[in-house]
C-alpha cells in the first residue's frame, strides 16, 4: 500500500469537476443525471478512501456510508430516469432548456 | 397441479432417449451414403433417352422431332437432326438426332419432356447423385450419356415400361398387318 | 482423505515450487488459471456436442455422428468452420463496440470460475463476498448484449437485444433472491464457506445438503429455472428467437465473434451450474459419508453433469415461451415465490430444535407445505391470467 | 510500485471514461464510457480493501443504473447525434474548473494526506453484516423504504397514462 491518499483524492475531486461540467455545460436531461452520478461516485471514493487511511478503519463508518449513497444513487437514477422518460412523452424532448414551461 | 404437464413432457422425452439406444426402430435417419432407402417406382429425377437393342446409338427411338426441345421450360434441350435415316420399330424410316444435349444444371425435372414425347423415346430417370467438380461441362449430357436400354426402363418404372411395351407391340403388330394386306409400292415408302 | 483428491492440489504446489520465490504467487495464480481454462474450455467442446446427440436421441435421432468416432471430434470440425469463416461487419455498424461486445461478454464470465470451490483446497480465489463477486462479474454481460445488438444497427438485432436485457433483469431477481437463504442459514458469502456449511452429515450418513431441506429444494427448482433464463437457453431463449427475430442480436455477428459469443454463452450456463452445484447440492461433498473415500472433484463433476443434462433435457422437452408469458412468469411467479422461499428458511431456521426422530418429519413436511401451498396458489393465479385456450373454429 | 501503477490504470480509465461520457455526442456511447468509468471505481474501491463496496458498485452502477440509463436512452430516441453543448457550456466548464481547482488546492493545501494508511484494514462481510443490524439498522429500514418508494414512483411516472374514458355514446 504506497499510494497516498491525496492521490484518491485528487481523482475524487477530477472526478466531481468532469460530473459537475457535464451536468451544467450538456443539453440532454439523461446526461445530466450521468454528471450527477459521477458526483455521486466521486463522493463515495472520498469515503471510501478517508475510511481505509483513517486511525480506526474497524469502524466501518466510511464503507456503511458508501453502501448506503450506491443505494440512494441507484433510486435517484430509477426516479430521474422514469421522470425523463414521462417528460419525453409530453413534450417529446429530452434536452433540458425545452422544459421551458410549468404547464404539460 | 402447477407443472404436471412438464414432467409429462420430461418423461416423453426421456422415453425418447433410452428407446432410442435399445430400439433401433425408433431411429427414422437412413444413414444415407452407407444406407439408402429402397427405390420408389414412382420417382422421378431427370430424364434419360430410351434404346432398344444392342447398339446404343442405332437403337435409339428418338426422332429428333424437336417437340421436346420446343417444350422444354428451362429449355436445357438441344438437338441437331441427322441427315441420314434409320428406320423405326414399324420400319417406318425417321430422322435421327446427330446432337441430343441436356443441360443437366438446368433442367427442372419437371418431366413436360416426357409428357409430350411422341415416340417413348425419353423417360424420367432415378439417379440423383450427380455431383462433379466441373459443373458447366461435367453436367451437359449429350446422347452417348444419356442412352439407356429399355430394360433398364422396365426395371426403373415397371408398370409404365410394360404399358408402353404393349403399346409398342399392337402398333408394330397392326403395321405388320397392315403391309401384309397392302402389296408394297414399287419404290418403297417414301 | 486419499492422494487422488489433492492430486491436482499437489500438481500446482510442487509445479509452483519449481519457481522462484518472488514468483511463486504469480505461477501458481497462472497454473490455476490454465487448468480453469483447459479443463472447462474442454467441457465446452464436449458439451456442444454432447448436447447435439442427446438432443438427436431425445428426438429418435442419431445427432452428429460422422467426425471421428461417435463424432467425438465435431467440435473440432465447428471450430475450424468458425475460424475460417469470413468475419463480416455490417457498413452501418459502430465498428468499435461491434468488435468489443463478444469481449465484453466472454472475459468476465471466465473470471466468474475463480471463485468456484472445484474441489477440497480446490479454488483459484477465496473471496470473502465471494457470491456477490459472481453476480457482479455476471452484470457485465447485460451491458454486453446491449452493445452487440445496438451497435449492429439492425431491427431484428436490438429487439433481441432488448428482449434479453429484459430477460436477465427480470430473471436476476429470483436468481439472487433464491440465493439468499442459502447464505443466510450459512452465515456466510464465501462459496467455501457455504460447502463447509453442508459438509456435516445427519442420520444414516445423509449429507446435510441444502437440497434436502424444504427451502433447499426449493430454492434449487427457482434457481435453475432462472439460470436457464439467466443464459438464454430454451425454453427461455426468446433474445434469439430465430422463428421471429433471426438470432437476434447474435444476428450481425460471424466467424470468431459469433464463436467468442457462443463461447461466453456455455460458460455462463457452466459458471451458474457450478453455482447451484456449490449452494444446493453441497459442492464437492459426496452424498453420503461412506462415499466419502471418492475424489472430491470427482463428485463436482459429477453433480455438474447431472444439471447439465438436465439442463439439455429441458431444452428438447419444453418449448419456447411469448415474452409476455416469460415476463408475468418471473415476476408473478418466481420473484414472490423466492421471496416466500426466504421466510420459509427463516421458519426452517426458527425450528432449528426439532431434530429429534418424530419431530424431524414434522418440521420437513410444515416448511414444505409452506412452499407448496403458495407455489400452487400463485401456479393457479398466472393461469387465471392467460387467455383461455384457444379455439380452432374448423378443426372439430 | 505496483500498487502505484495498478492505481493509476485504474483512475485513467476511470477518468478517460467520465470525460468521454460528458463530452462525446452519441448518447449511447457516453452511457457505455459511464459504465467503464464505474467500473473502473469499483476496481479502485477493490484496492482500497473495500470488497463489499467494489463489487457492490459494480453490481448497481455497471448492472442496473448504466442498463437503466441504456434503456431510457433508446425509449426517449436520445441514440441520433446531440449537438455538443448547450449556448452556455463555457460557463458549466469553468465552474466546474474552478470546483476542481478548489478542492485540489485544498487537498495540496492539507498536510498529513501523503502518509501510509496505518494498518491493513479486515472488513469481514460478516462484521459489516452485524453492523448493518445493529447500529445501522434504522438507516437499512430507511433504505428500505426508499427503494420501495422509489421503485414504485419509477413505475408511477413512467407509466403510460390510461386514455381517457370515451364518452358514452348517445
Amino acid at each position: 500500500m504506497t499510494t497516498p491518499l491525496a492521490h484518491y483524492l485528487i481523482l475524487a475531486a477530477l472526478l466531481f469537476g468532469v460530473g459537475l461540467a457535464g451536468a451544467l455545460a450538456r443539453r440532454n436531461a439523461i446526461l445530466v443525471l450521468l454528471g450527477l452520478e459521477l458526483m455521486l461516485n466521486a463522493a463515495n471514493l472520498n469515503f471510501i478512501a478517508f475510511w481505509r487511511f483513517s486511525s480506526h478503519p474497524g469502524e466501518l463508518t466510511g464503507l456503511m456510508f458508501v453502501l448506503f449513497s450506491i443505494a440512494i444513487g441507484a433510486a435517484e437514477a430509477a426516479i430521474g430516469l422514469a421522470l425523463v422518460i414521462a417528460i419525453h412523452r409530453h413534450r417529446r424532448t429530452a434536452q433540458v432548456d425545452r422544459f421551458d414551461s410549468l404547464k404539460g | 397441479m402447477n407443472g404436471a404437464g412438464i414432467i409429462k413432457g420430461l418423461v416423453e422425452t426421456a422415453r425418447n432417449f433410452a428407446g432410442s439406444y435399445h430400439d433401433r426402430e425408433r431411429l427414422t435417419t437412413v444413414q444415407y451414403p452407407e444406407e439408402t432407402l429402397p427405390p420408389v417406382e414412382n420417382a422421378r429425377t431427370l430424364p434419360f433417352l430410351v434404346y432398344d437393342g444392342g447398339d446404343a446409338m442405332a437403337g435409339l427411338r428418338c426422332t429428333a422431332c424437336m417437340i421436346c426441345e420446343k417444350e422444354c421450360p428451362p429449355q436445357c434441350i438441344y438437338i441437331i437432326k441427322d441427315q441420314a435415316r434409320k428406320p423405326d420399330y414399324m420400319g417406318k424410316m425417321q430422322l435421327q438426332p446427330k446432337v441430343f444435349d441436356i443441360d443437366m444444371s438446368v433442367c427442372m425435372s419437371c418431366g413436360i419432356c416426357v409428357e409430350v414425347c411422341p415416340f417413348d423415346a425419353i423417360k424420367m430417370d432415378q439417379v440423383f447423385e450427380l455431383s462433379t467438380d466441373d459443373r458447366f461441362a461435367g453436367l451437359l449430357f449429350d446422347n452417348e450419356k444419356l442412352a439407356r436400354p429399355n430394360e433398364y426402363f422396365r426395371q426403373l418404372h415397371k408398370t409404365e415400361a410394360s404399358e408402353v411395351d404393349a403399346r409398342r407391340e399392337e402398333e408394330k403388330r397392326k403395321a405388320a398387318a397392315k403391309a401384309a394386306a397392302k402389296p408394297p409400292l414399287p419404290g418403297g415408302v417414301k | 482423505m486419499s492422494g487422488a483428491d489433492q492430486i491436482f492440489v499437489w500438481i500446482g504446489h510442487e509445479a509452483a515450487g519449481w519457481a522462484p520465490a518472488p514468483a511463486q504467487p504469480l505461477v501458481s495464480a497462472i497454473l490455476a488459471i490454465a487448468g480453469i481454462m483447459a479443463v472447462f474450455g474442454a467441457c465446452f467442446a464436449l458439451t456442444t456436442v454432447a448436447e447435439r446427440k442427446i438432443l438427436g436421441r431425445m428426438q429418435n435421432r442419431f445427432g452428429p455422428n460422422r467426425v471421428g468416432p461417435y463424432g467425438l471430434f465435431q467440435p473440432l470440425a465447428d471450430g475450424v468452420k468458425m475460424l475460417t469463416k469470413e468475419d463480416i461487419v455490417p457498413f452501418s455498424a459502430d465498428k468499435t463496440l461491434h468488435f468489443l461486445a463478444p469481449l465484453v461478454l466472454t472475459v468476465p464470465v471466465w473470471l466468474a470460475f475463480a471463485v468456484l470451490p472445484f474441489g477440497r483446497n480446490m479454488s483459484a480465489l477465496d473471496l470473502d463476498c465471494g457470491v456477490l463477486f459472481f453476480f457482479a462479474i455476471g452484470s457485465a454481460s447485460e451491458l454486453a448484449v446491449f452493445m452487440a445488438g445496438w451497435s449492429s444497427q439492425n431491427k431484428y438485432s436490438l429487439v433481441g437485444a432488448m428482449r434479453a436485457i429484459a430477460q436477465m433483469i427480470s430473471y436476476e431477481v429470483p436468481l439472487v433472491l433464491s440465493t439468499v437463504p442459502v447464505l443466510m442459514l450459512a452465515g456466510s458469502l464465501s462459496l467455501n464457506g457455504i460447502v463447509a456449511a453442508q459438509g456435516s452429515h445427519t442420520i444414516g450418513g445423509l449429507a446435510r445438503w441444502n437440497v434436502f431441506t424444504p427451502w433447499g429444494l426449493a430454492g434449487l427448482l427457482l434457481f435453475l429455472i432462472a439460470a436457464t433464463a439467466e443464459s438464454n437457453r430454451s425454453p427461455f431463449d426468446l433474445p434469439e428467437g430465430e422463428s421471429e427475430i433471426i438470432a437476434g442480436y447474435l444476428t450481425e455477428y460471424s466467424g470468431f465473434k459469433y464463436a467468442l459469443f457462443f463461447l461466453g454463452e456455455y460458460l455462463g450456463l457452466f459458471a451458474v451450474t457450478g453455482l447451484a452445484v456449490t449452494l444446493f447440492l453441497g459442492g464437492w461433498h459426496a452424498p453420503f459419508q461412506w462415499l466419502e473415500w471418492a475424489p472430491s472433484w470427482l463428485w463436482f463433476g459429477a453433480k455438474f453433469s447431472v444439471l447439465i443434462f438436465l439442463f439439455i433435457w429441458a431444452r428438447a422437452t419444453l418449448p419456447r415461451l411469448r415474452l409476455d408469458q416469460l415476463l408475468n412468469f418471473s415476476w408473478r411467479f418466481l420473484a414472490p415465490l423466492s421471496l416466500i422461499n426466504l421466510a420459509v428458511a427463516a421458519a426452517w431456521h426458527w425450528t432449528g430444535a426439532w431434530e429429534s426422530a418424530a419431530a424431524a418429519p414434522v418440521r420437513w413436511l410444515l416448511c414444505a407445505a409452506l412452499i407448496a401451498l403458495p407455489a400452487h396458489w400463485l401456479g393457479r393465479a398466472l393461469r387465471g391470467r392467460l387467455p383461455p385456450p384457444r379455439k380452432y373454429r374448423y378443426a372439430e | 510500485m505496483l500498487n502505484e501503477i495498478a492505481f493509476l490504470l485504474c483512475a485513467t480509465l476511470t477518468l478517460a471514461g467520465a470525460v468521454a461520457a460528458m463530452t462525446l455526442r452519441n448518447l449511447v456511447h457516453c452511457a457505455l464510457c459511464a459504465a467503464g468509468a464505474f467500473a473502473g471505481l469499483a476496481a479502485i474501491y477493490l484496492q482500497l480493501d473495500a470488497e463489499f463496496a467494489g463489487f457492490a458498485q459494480l453490481l448497481v452502477y455497471v448492472g442496473a443504473v448504466a442498463i437503466l440509463i441504456v434503456f431510457t436512452i433508446l425509449l426517449t430516441r436520445g441514440a441520433e447525434i446531440q449537438p455538443a453543448a448547450s449556448p452556455s457550456w463555457r460557463m458549466g466548464v469553468t465552474v466546474g474548473a474552478l470546483v476542481t481547482a478548489c478542492l485540489i488546492g485544498s487537498i495540496a493545501a492539507s498536510p498529513g494526506l501523503h502518509g501510509s494508511p496505518p494498518q491493513t484494514v479486515q472488513a469481514p462481510v460478516k462484521r459489516i453484516g452485524e453492523q448493518l443490524m445493529n447500529q445501522y439498522v434504522m438507516p437499512l429500514e430507511a433504505i428500505g423504504l426508499l427503494l420501495t418508494a422509489a421503485l414504485l414512483g419509477a413505475v408511477i411516472i413512467a407509466l403510460r397514462e390510461p386514455p381517457k374514458p370515451e364518452p358514452p355514446a348517445p
